[in-house]
């Protein structure tokens, strides 16, 4: 299938090209790590060679002039090597000790700070939102940045009990690893789709779009004579799908779109087996440019567990042991009835024994 | 390109305040370009209207590929005509996210040529993404790209570009080498990354130990998480230097060692490996001291995915063990297995964890030819609602 | 009568060896009737055959009653025409199963006169079961029966028979009065019990304490289950005598606390009873020294059931703590809210914990009148597929 | 709606006619307890009181004959109380402890041995099977007095871990806490019904037939011009509800039907939360009168288990510990796809974690 006088089906370059020569003379026999001070990662290699990971925070959405920036950093610093990790920082990746504070400063300039090592809040997995994304119930970056101005602190510190990883998805697509997220902050409709009857029929197949629907909410039915579909609305729950097959569908809404936050999960096996996050705040409305609610709702679930939880435990696990009620009466969060499950699983998530704190 | 004037944006420049990066500025950096400034423009008023304006529309890409593209149109085209085509191209990131700043600047300036010089470093699966191309730019960012050893990631019913932990390439505990192994499957698999043919996408994420480092449980439909099979390799001079430096052993490892495995006097620290579920916590403490076995290797894990449609799910145990060795046979035929079944029986848009739950897993193994083990549950059934085939039952008539 | 001849019945006398007491031993002291000689000839030909020979045919009872009489029919009538009929009575127990001697062969003297004079004490949901009546003699029987003080229990979609442990009447540790509630909800609700009116049956169980003596948790549809709201009562002389006698404190108690909510140094057994869970497992070992709390009550679980036909259910907690209190009216309400609600909108053959899950627990607990709290979950959703209400979301049209 | 003439409603009788006095006097007011011997239960009152309540097996099919023996014992040893547990044990409830021993005596003369309590293994509570039920795969009484008669000696014992409690029962419908057992026996029919065409339409309604099966195997069809349905044989895992509405379609069959066991199942809430049983052994063939697969499967399970549980960890608390897979190890019970669930909540079974044992 490949087209003549282009090249196709290449793939991305091989990674060897970009490895600095140390980690190339060391790849696969490094001895340990250390984090001698909050964003400078150290890793000794059995052949006693050290290398410096310097993690600066990244807001993902980068212009090619930051990206040439730290091209030159990296030139300057570190012949030229760099990487990103898989929470979108940047690494600069030092032979010489001794450049690390300079390379810092630079950093710092330019409006870049370095942490989000140990325990500590790295950057905040996130999504497209208002910038790129049509399905989105509020905006990602924006929210992001928001929010970690607020707890910017925990990322230049490591005073946390543990990691705490923060992820955010601007709708139920949830794209990234926010529903197993310490703290997961998303996008949500809380109304049914308005339906575009006369664009239906141009853009959509009826039979897909009723097919879409995890409720079976979505039925055929005939518009001013045009086929076209209706939605019951007290089976809808405002997922979006119906969207994604049909644009004609409309979910996103100015009024009621809003945020959730989800608490409790995480990805590791350290200890505890990857858990999913669980709701914590059901909607706290769209107040750009700074959404202060969700801010504030954020905020006090981090000091509250760092006030409380011990030391490595994530915060579904210090949730775990000291149960959901004591953690709905420590966050001060109102318990309602969206918190509870009416899915298809729902039964699994009644507490099912008389194992009561009173 | 004729240069517009940067729209007043009274909210955004909010959020160029405070110690976080901020992502106005970025977008400020490249204002300069006409479809830049409309884009702050478009942001503005989302911000002041609480909703997005961005719609899907016809399915762009570029010549033979049916991915790697998203295609996105704004709903205010008459006002902001510059971003009325608004694509993003995924483009393959090199395993691990390693960049020389020669490499970076190739990128850079093919994207100053073409497009709105912003970017994502990088998008959630894993892909350089850049943020903003009309229709007319895709072929030539393409050319130019593969022209400098560049290629596309996936999207839409495709397998999506893959991707890896660090790995080998800066930390000790790696189990097998993920850069080699997401390479290699990236490489082998370049018709499925491209050309969508599957009922729904399939994710890789490869992952060097339990730490999953990239979240590959949560987020990928084949999970591969390096362990091993033998014994903790510890140093107890190591372990007593910790002691002495303040770590309270019981407390800080045995203690929260999930399989309760671990036993310290004050001098030694006694592991029963047999009991060992290989979580990493005691490594990840005593990182000196402690290393995975040797004995290494990885577990293969299947069908993670967000909750759309039928609730989110993390992957499960697939193959307990599996060594990790160039060229992966052992990988590719899993996958290759599991795609012909789920390419001939998977619904449209049921993801392949999906579908495992609704053909029932023991019918899923069988057609794999994969023998059921019981490290494949958390627990045996609890409902008896066996579906019995004929052999089971003697006298079966 | 007339006399028939035993039949022979070399399976079945297999049953007759071993230590552990005999059934069929049982079934033949009574095998003077004909209807039992008739029994062990149908026994011993499923016992050839592999397979049961009992039908079930039309509605029998007693006049007035919809409950308390199991129709049974034999399939093999020609042969053994004395159990062509072969219903069981279920006559409600007294609360938690005591008996005078006398009162045990009152109901002897009935059952020998009219029935097969084999019982079971006691079926699964507690009743005697007077096993094999002829049609003709359900009305004689019950007339006796009740002249005697004695009433039938449930059976069909109505009220089953309550059930209790043994509680106050011989255990220490009965945090309310079993047989007094269970004797109560019995004499108030002998409408319900006796005449099938709800969509499927409803069980309550009564148990004392969370050891759960009456299995309530896994087979009634409310299980009340008594606890303690204070701190836990602890002698500490005691305490220490056990750890004299040989108790391991440390490893047999504090270890096994699922709360982890116990320090034991020695000397004093500390509980930090905010985080102590009630599981009784302390109290237990140490039943000298620890007792429940004095501020006691029960905590209230819905729904348990066998697995016909959405899977088997535990109860779940519907109110943590309920003092207990004649006339129990909290329980009453809280029963009659549910038989309303679920009565109405129940399907046939839905148990009430199938009925929650189907209509939502946020839903069931509005109809009821309770607010949600934390303790009826395990934990809350993870699943983002909300059903919003209207004022929750402010500006909503 | 009551019928005059006779009495109705009355109730079972009030259970204070039937306490013991010296229950009566204490009642609400016991100190503690102790087993002095097994089978022998000694109560001690605030006041100083003992009762000793002396527990005996029993079929739970009992004659009048041995009702009327245990109505002499009771006169002769206790003043004529005695009273039956939950798991259908007779208790002979004594003030005069030198009484034990000739009761006991007069009980083994009888063929009711004492025992059952502690960390023991008690009465198996179970149901009707050939005995009396219409849907029985089995027989009830005939495999519990072959199990009983092979694990004897852990009721007169009290060596285990902790207790075992073992139920039975004859088909799905589980009549009794069967799954929640630390050893359950369930019968299993294990092939689809088989229609009686004739009959469909004389005694039983179609919708509702069609309504019961939980798989929707069942469809309305037309055989013979008469109104009846068939069967998706592939969908149809035997449950036998649809012969539950329907004697016509029956699921009985004396070739296929047989046992299944399932493990790990409790009620209480000490320390573990209560749990249901999963399955261990998905078929075993009905082979009466002594059922020896069935019995030396039990028995293997609780002789792994005694040898292996630790104190006070009961089957399901010792099975979490070490894992599913060290239980069919240990046990040597080959796992096979009938373990792996595949009803609805099937995925919530899966491992979805790499913490594994290699
Ligand atoms: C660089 C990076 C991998 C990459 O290829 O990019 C990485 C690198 C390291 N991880 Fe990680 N982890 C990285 C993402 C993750 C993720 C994925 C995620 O956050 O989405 C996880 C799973 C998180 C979760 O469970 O939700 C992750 C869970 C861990 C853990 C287990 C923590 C726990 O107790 O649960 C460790 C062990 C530890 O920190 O002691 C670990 C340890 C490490 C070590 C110490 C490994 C080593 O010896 O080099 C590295 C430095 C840790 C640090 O930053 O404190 N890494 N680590 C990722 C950095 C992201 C960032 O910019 O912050
Ligand atoms: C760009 C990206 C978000 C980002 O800002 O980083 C993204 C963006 C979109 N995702 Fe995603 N997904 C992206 C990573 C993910 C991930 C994370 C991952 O891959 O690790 C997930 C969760 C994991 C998973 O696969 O389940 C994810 C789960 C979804 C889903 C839900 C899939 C499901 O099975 O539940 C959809 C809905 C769909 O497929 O129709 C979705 C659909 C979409 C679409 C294509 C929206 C749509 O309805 O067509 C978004 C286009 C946005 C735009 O305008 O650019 N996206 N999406 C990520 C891809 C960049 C890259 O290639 O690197
Ligand atoms: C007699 C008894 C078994 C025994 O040998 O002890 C019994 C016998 C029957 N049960 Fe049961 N159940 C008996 C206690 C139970 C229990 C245990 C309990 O109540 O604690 C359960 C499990 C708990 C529960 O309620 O879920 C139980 C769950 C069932 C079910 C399944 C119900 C479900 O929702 O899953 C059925 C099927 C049905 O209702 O159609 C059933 C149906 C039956 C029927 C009526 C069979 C039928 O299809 O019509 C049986 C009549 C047998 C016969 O020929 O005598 N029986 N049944 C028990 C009642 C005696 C008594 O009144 O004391
Ligand atoms: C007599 C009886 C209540 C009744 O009203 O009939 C009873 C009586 C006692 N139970 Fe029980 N339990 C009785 C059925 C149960 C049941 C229900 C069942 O088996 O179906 C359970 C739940 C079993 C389960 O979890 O599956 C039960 C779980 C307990 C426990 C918790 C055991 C555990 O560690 O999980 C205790 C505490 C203990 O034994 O230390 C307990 C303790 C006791 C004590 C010590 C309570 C006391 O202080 O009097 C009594 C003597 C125990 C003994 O036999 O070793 N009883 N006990 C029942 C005797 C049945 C029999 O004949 O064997
Ligand atoms: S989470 Fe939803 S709105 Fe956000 S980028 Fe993904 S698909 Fe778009
Ligand atoms: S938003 Fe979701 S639930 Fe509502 S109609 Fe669309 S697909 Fe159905
Ligand atoms: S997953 Fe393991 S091997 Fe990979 S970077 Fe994380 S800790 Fe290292
Ligand atoms: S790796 Fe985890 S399970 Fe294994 S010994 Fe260490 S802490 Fe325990
Ligand atoms: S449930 Fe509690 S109160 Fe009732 S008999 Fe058992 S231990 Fe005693
Ligand atoms: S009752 Fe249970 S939870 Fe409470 S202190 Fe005792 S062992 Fe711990
Ligand atoms: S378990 Fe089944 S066969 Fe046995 S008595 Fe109950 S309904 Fe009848
Ligand atoms: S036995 Fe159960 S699954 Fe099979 S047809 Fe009957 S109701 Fe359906």
């Amino acid at each position: 299938m490949a087209i003549p006088d282009r090249k196709t089906d290449i793939g991305p370059p091989h990674y060897e090209k970009h490895l600095p020569p140390i980690v190339k003379k060391n790849y696969g026999k490094w001895a340990y790590h250390e984090i001698p001070e909050p964003g400078v990662l150290l890793h000794v290699a059995e052949s006693g060679d050290k290398l410096y990971s310097v993690r600066a925070a990244s807001p993902r959405l980068l212009a090619i002039t930051t990206i040439r920036n730290f091209a030159d950093l990296a030139d300057k610093y570190c012949d030229g090597y760099l990487r990103f990790t898989s929470r979108n920082n940047v690494e600069f990746l030092l032979t010489d000790q001794k450049k690390i504070e300079p390379l810092k400063k630079e950093l710092a300039d330019l409006g870049f700070p370095v942490g989000g090592m140990g325990n500590a809040i790295s950057n905040i997995v996130h999504t497209q939102g208002w910038v790129h994304c049509h399905s989105s119930a509020t905006d990602a970056s924006g929210v992001v940045k928001s929010i970690m101005d607020e707890l910017y602190p925990h990322f230049v510190d490591m005073k946390l009990p543990a990691k705490l990883r923060i992820a955010f998805a601007c709708c139920l697509n949830m794209c990234g690893a926010v529903h197993c997220s310490d703290i997961a902050v998303l996008g949500v409709h809380t109304r049914p789709p308005r339906i575009d009857h006369a664009d239906v029929p141009k853009v959509c197949e009826v039979p897909t779009l009723v097919a879409s629907c995890p409720t079976g909410a979505i039925r055929p039915a005939t518009v001013n004579d045009k086929p076209s579909i209706e939605i019951e609305d007290e089976q809808c729950m405002y997922c979006g799908n119906c969207y994604t097959v049909c644009p004609a569908v409309k979910i996103n809404n100015a009024k009621t779109d809003g945020i959730s936050i989800w608490v409790g999960g995480k990805v590791s096996n350290a200890r505890h087996e990857p858990m999913f996050s669980k709701l914590a705040v059901p909607f706290l409305p769209n107040n750009p440019p700074r959404w202060p609610e969700v801010v504030s709702a954020v905020k006090n679930i981090v000091e509250v567990y760092a006030k409380n939880a011990r030391k490595h435990e994530r915060m579904g696990e210090w949730i775990e042991r000291i149960g959901w009620p004591r953690f709905f009466k420590l966050t001060d969060i109102p318990f309602t009835r969206y918190h509870i499950d009416d899915f298809t699983h729902a039964g699994e998530t009644f507490k099912r024994s008389a194992q009561l704190k009173h | 390109m004729t240069k517009k004037k940067t729209p007043a944006t009274p909210l955004l420049d909010e959020l160029e305040k405070g110690p976080w990066p901020s992502f106005i500025k970025e977008i400020k950096k490249e204002a300069d370009r006409p479809m830049v400034q409309d884009l702050l423009g478009v942001l503005e008023r989302s911000y002041e209207e609480h909703i997005g304006h961005w719609k899907h529309g016809g399915l762009v890409g570029v010549m033979g590929y049916g991915g790697g593209v998203i295609g996105r149109y704004s709903d205010l085209q008459e006002e902001f005509p510059e971003v009325a085509e608004f694509h993003t191209y995924r483009v393959n990131q090199p395993a691990a996210w390693f960049y020389t700043s020669k490499a970076l600047r190739e990128i850079c300036d093919i994207w100053d040529e073409h497009g709105s010089g912003l970017t994502n470093m990088h998008g959630s699966t894993g892909d350089i993404i850049f943020l903003g191309s009309k229709t007319e730019a895709l072929e030539p960012v393409f050319k130019k790209l593969t022209e400098k050893g560049w290629d596309l990631g996936g999207s839409g019913s495709d397998m999506r570009t893959p991707s890896c932990c660090v790995g080998p390439a800066r930390c000790e505990w790696a189990c097998y080498d993920t850069l080699n192994a997401c390479y290699d499957v990236t490489q082998n698999y370049q018709d499925e990354l491209h050309r969508p043919a599957f009922p729904y996408k399939f994710k890789f994420k490869f992952a060097g130990c339990p730490n999953d480092c990239v979240a590959s449980v949560a987020r990928s439909d084949m999970s591969v998480i390096g362990t091993w099979k033998d014994d903790i390799q510890v140093d107890q001079a190591k372990v007593q230097e910790y002691a002495k430096a303040g770590v309270d052993i019981q407390k800080e490892v045995c203690d929260l060692c999930p399989s309760d495995c671990m036993s310290w006097d004050g001098k030694t620290l006694d592991i029963d490996n047999g009991e060992c579920v290989k979580c990493m916590h005691c490594i990840n403490v005593l990182s000196k001291a402690l290393k995975p076995g040797k004995e290494r290797g990885a577990t293969i894990l299947i069908g993670a995915k967000a909750p759309i449609i039928g609730g989110a799910l993390l992957s499960a145990v697939f193959v307990p063990f599996l060594e990790m060795e160039p060229p992966y046979e052992d990988i590719k035929e899993l996958a290759e297995a599991i795609w012909d079944f789920w390419g001939e029986h998977g619904k449209n848009r049921e993801r392949v964890g999906e579908f495992i739950q609704r053909v029932g897993l023991g019918t899923f193994l069988d057609q794999i030819g994969l023998d059921p083990v019981p490290e494949m549950i958390s627990h045996p059934r609890a409902n008896p609602y066996i579906f019995f085939q004929d052999e089971v039952v003697e006298g079966a008539q």
